[in-house]
């Protein structure tokens, strides 16, 4: 990586060649090289994170919260455990209460349109959501809308994929909620979360983040992005597939009603009624996804022990030696979506390359081993404002390295001359 | 793993890169239909000319991967001037060189390949290699979607 | 097991000692025995499944459904096929179609509170449980009675632990919705739901059930119970955590709005609607429980490779085997609650035991390292009707033997002289 | 593994069998407060005849195992005839005992056990030893909350 520009770094680089060694799928896959740029879809697990799974399995496993014996006992430690520490990781104030599990953050988000509605919001109360929102940050708030009769109101985004923020008085006027991600898993652009959320609380909202791509990549500080309510994921973050996260404030959440209904979420059940539980096993109905919580808290381990300022350098690092390999290779053959300033992305890169479509670019990289999404990466709002179907997206994460954006360059140049 | 040349042969390439019968038909006297693929956002137009039971003309637009837009062409060439009940015979075989057909119910489902010869399949035996990518197969199977859809749109 | 007696047994009992070898925590855990009781609550685990969901993580993770590349397709195609052969594992006709992946039971019948309430159901109209549901088969209907006004009936049970069914036309009359469980988690009573399918039928009404105690046990055929709709959860049937199952006959599905919204689940979303995606994924919002499925599916071959019938002759040998001790060697102090006769159960015993708190009977049998449940198990209606607050509750599966139940009543032995 | 002999202590046995202060007053001029386990389903209501701001004496009823049994007789005897600043006092050393206690925001919390004398616990300090099975916990503050909230109710 001796090409990279890193203007902020200012600690010890990752060292990318240790990490890979702890990903078992960099070894383990079928032998042809793996050169893989689709983190933003799902990220790579390193062991540690499935170690502490079978040795959950292996040694623990009960179910929790409800049995009095030792087992039980110790799996819900280490259930509750990885609450507290998840909910440290992104600074949770109150971390036993305020944290949430989740299947994903789609369910995070649709709990919340969910159960907003059936508490503090009202017919025709308004909603701001933004153009670049993933899909799971837009059809919760469609069934709402269509179920319970909210109004949507979106802040646009201009040609450089920045939110249009001249007229947000008036968007935000009245509104009883904002939820907005804190970047797209498109454009990579970094939105202005803190100063939203100070606009969207003069206004009396409440402030959702979607953090799915954020976590996962930069350090997180609720507190810092003015947030009521976080969700994001486990399986884009090092953690197992089949748990999300919500976090939110213990007071806002006290006030909600429930979502699901089941196991764990109440305190007394009667054939004519129920009374929910105490936070956070209100909002956990069922048997809760123990060992990817466990999982998850290893992931938060495995992170943390790196660093999330060293990992955000590293990405910046990455994406600046791509955009200047892309350009210098490829000219006016490519187009890169969103922002050119690097340091308000993070580490996505959608492109078009040559008129050719991502289906038939993605097609031909596989064959040289590099894995890059082609689609319309869940955000059919934002390619229609784009005026494209689909783009190709290579997204980085930790394990990734200048080699990585080599093969991404050769492939392209493949392709190119196959369908040139 | 199978190789690029499975999937994009020069046929392909040919009808991907001068697509036969591009373009558009006023409506009357075309029937029209609309088709996309939530995979990846392509959208297909596809107009037919008909009369009695054959398919006089048929032109297509739309955006596409290489293997929608080149299955759109082939698919153009193979069925024009064709009855109804022939197209319907070439769909059955199409669909199952894609291993795909369905049951009594509508419903997907995977079943042996029938009978066929290549020479009814003609240029259409091109996209033989898409099987093997089975990803693709929504691609090159979208045209043919549209098209039954505007043969049934009209039927009722 | 020499002195259990098995009228129906037709085949080779299962070689417990050789299964008990597949099971990791019989031998990492921490060296003290373990009687596991506890199997009702949530099974232990195969190496066999660990070992499925390692291999995915290791060779073959990406995100399913939307990439091009071949990682991404490799994991589409495990996924997918675990869903056919968890469909099939339970008689559905067209699994590719019909199963739905949700986190839990739980949330598989939260589905369809939600989704039928969007859609075919009516204010007022009328749903139909019985009085020994598990929360997570009354909760999701009383959140939707109280958020749109359906009506519940509950048919009552008798003092063997039976449904009355003597009035059932007259509670059946002009119902929509039966959703009752296939057996309870509290009294093992197997209940009559063939017959209660073809009544309820009769009236129009659509049938659910609830399939979390009888799916890991009991060879399940969807068309012989008659049912609409079965739920049921992959923890309790050596699966992982994480996951769970709806299976629904698919013109019902087709005919169901959407329960949550998000990635996946749609074909078009635009800023002012949706359009939904088709089988099954319309019910799957988000990234979905991947390498859960992929377990899971590696937990019914298990069970299928040992076979379903032999599973069910085993925990009937066990039950007749744990009933004579538990009477002979107690009597009168202590009460099973259910149904006598055992081939009207499945392997769960609840029972009180010389007046000592379930708590504290718990509390002592963990001293001997045998693990039963105690509490309300999750059905306080049921523990109302039975006039207690709590009870303890020994479960069985295929891992356990005769040694378990011995250990069982040496442990009561003791608790007794405790107390006594 | 900590032992049966942690949790079971004598005294807790013996309060367990013969229950101290067990009944019922009429209200008024008793106040009462119902709580419940909702782990177990366990059931209790305090019943407290208050004087000034003095508890002039109380007794409880309910359902419930050894631990939430034996700490609420052993908690009647505690408080009879204290005020209501010395069961504040009693309150959080006990808490302090179980290892939980609550920040400005009635949010739980743990921290450190301040300092206490025994002396001061009493009887009390029989049920140390359930600090060692966490899930017991709340079976031996089930009184000691529903205690609280008798006083709250009353307070407002
Ligand atoms: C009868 C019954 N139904 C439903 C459930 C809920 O299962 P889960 O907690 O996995 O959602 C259980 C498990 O406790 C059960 O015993
Ligand atoms: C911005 C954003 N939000 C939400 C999601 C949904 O995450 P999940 O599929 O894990 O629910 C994604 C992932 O695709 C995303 O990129």
């Amino acid at each position: 990586m001796e090409r990279m520009n890193t203007p902020t770094a200012t600690s010890k680089p990752l060292n990318v060649s240790e990490i890979r060694k702890d990903f078992p799928i960099f070894t383990r896959h079928d032998g042809r090289p793996l050169y893989f740029l689709d983190s933003a879809a799902s990220s790579q697990k390193p062991l540690s994170v499935l170690q502490a799974m079978d040795d959950y399995y292996s040694t623990t496993h009960a179910n929790v919260h409800r049995g009095v014996y030792q087992l039980a006992e110790h799996a819900t430690e280490l259930y509750e455990g990885a609450r507290f520490k998840i909910g440290r990781f992104v600074g949770a104030p109150n971390p036993s209460r305020e944290i949430l599990f989740t299947k994903n953050a789609t369910e995070s988000i649709n709990l919340l349109s969910t159960s907003l509605t059936r508490g503090p919001l009202h017919r025709g109360d308004v909603v701001v959501l933004t153009e670049m929102e993933h899909h799971a940050n837009l059809v919760p708030w469609l069934i709402a809308k269509e179920q319970f009769g909210i109004e949507i109101r979106y802040i646009r985004i201009d040609d450089n994929g920045y939110l249009i923020l001249d007229e947000i008085d008036k968007i935000l006027e009245d509104a009883k909620v904002l939820s907005v991600t804190l970047t797209s898993n498109v454009l990579g652009t970094l939105n202005p979360v803190a100063k939203l959320a100070r606009l969207a609380h003069k206004n009396g909202a409440i402030v959702i983040g979607d953090g799915a791509q954020y976590v996962p990549h930069i350090a997180t500080d609720v507190n810092e992005l003015g947030l009521d309510f976080l969700a994001f994921t486990g399986h884009k973050m090092l953690g197992p597939t089949g748990i999300g996260v919500l976090w939110g404030k213990a007071d806002l959440l006290e006030d909600l009603p429930p979502f699901l209904g089941g196991g764990d979420m109440i305190t007394d059940v009667r054939l004519d009624g129920f009374t929910p539980n105490e936070l956070p096993w209100k909002f956990e109905a069922g048997t809760p996804p123990i060992a990817e919580a466990i999982g998850l808290g290893a992931a938060v381990d495995y992170l943390e022990n790196l660093g999330m300022d060293r990992v955000r350098e590293h990405e910046v690092a990455l994406l600046s030696y791509a955009f200047e390999k892309l350009e210098s290779n490829f000219g006016k053959d490519i187009t890169i979506h969103g922002p050119r300033n690097i340091s308000d992305r993070s580490g996505v890169i959608s492109f078009d390359f040559n008129n050719i479509h991502p289906h038939d670019i993605s097609q031909i990289l596989d064959q040289s081993g590099v894995c890059v999404r082609a689609g319309h990466h869940c955000a059919k709002p934002l390619m229609r404002h784009l005026g494209i179907a689909a783009t190709a997206r290579a997204s980085f994460h930790i394990y990734n390295e200048s080699a990585d954006v080599d093969a991404l360059i050769d492939a392209l140049a493949k392709a190119q001359a196959f369908f040139g | 793993m199978p190789g690029l040349e499975d999937l994009y042969r020069e046929i392909i390439l040919d009808h991907y890169k001068n697509p036969r019968n591009e373009g558009t038909f006023p409506t009357p006297p075309a029937i029209k239909a609309e088709g996309h693929n939530p995979l990846c956002g392509d959208e297909l137009t596809v107009y037919l000319i008909l009369e009695d039971d054959v398919i006089k003309d048929i032109r297509i637009t739309g955006q596409g991967c290489s293997i929608s837009r080149s299955s759109a062409s082939l698919m153009s060439v193979a069925v024009k001037g064709k009855t109804l009940a022939q197209v319907d015979r070439l769909l059955k075989i199409f669909k199952s060189m894609m291993s795909i057909s369905t049951n009594a119910n509508g419903e997907p489902e995977a079943v042996e390949p029938e009978e066929y010869s290549e020479r009814e399949l003609g240029e259409l035996v091109a996209l033989q290699g898409v099987v093997k990518f089975p990803v693709r197969i929504k691609c090159a199977t979208l045209s043919w979607n549209t098209l039954i859809q505007a043969l049934e749109d009209r039927a009722s």
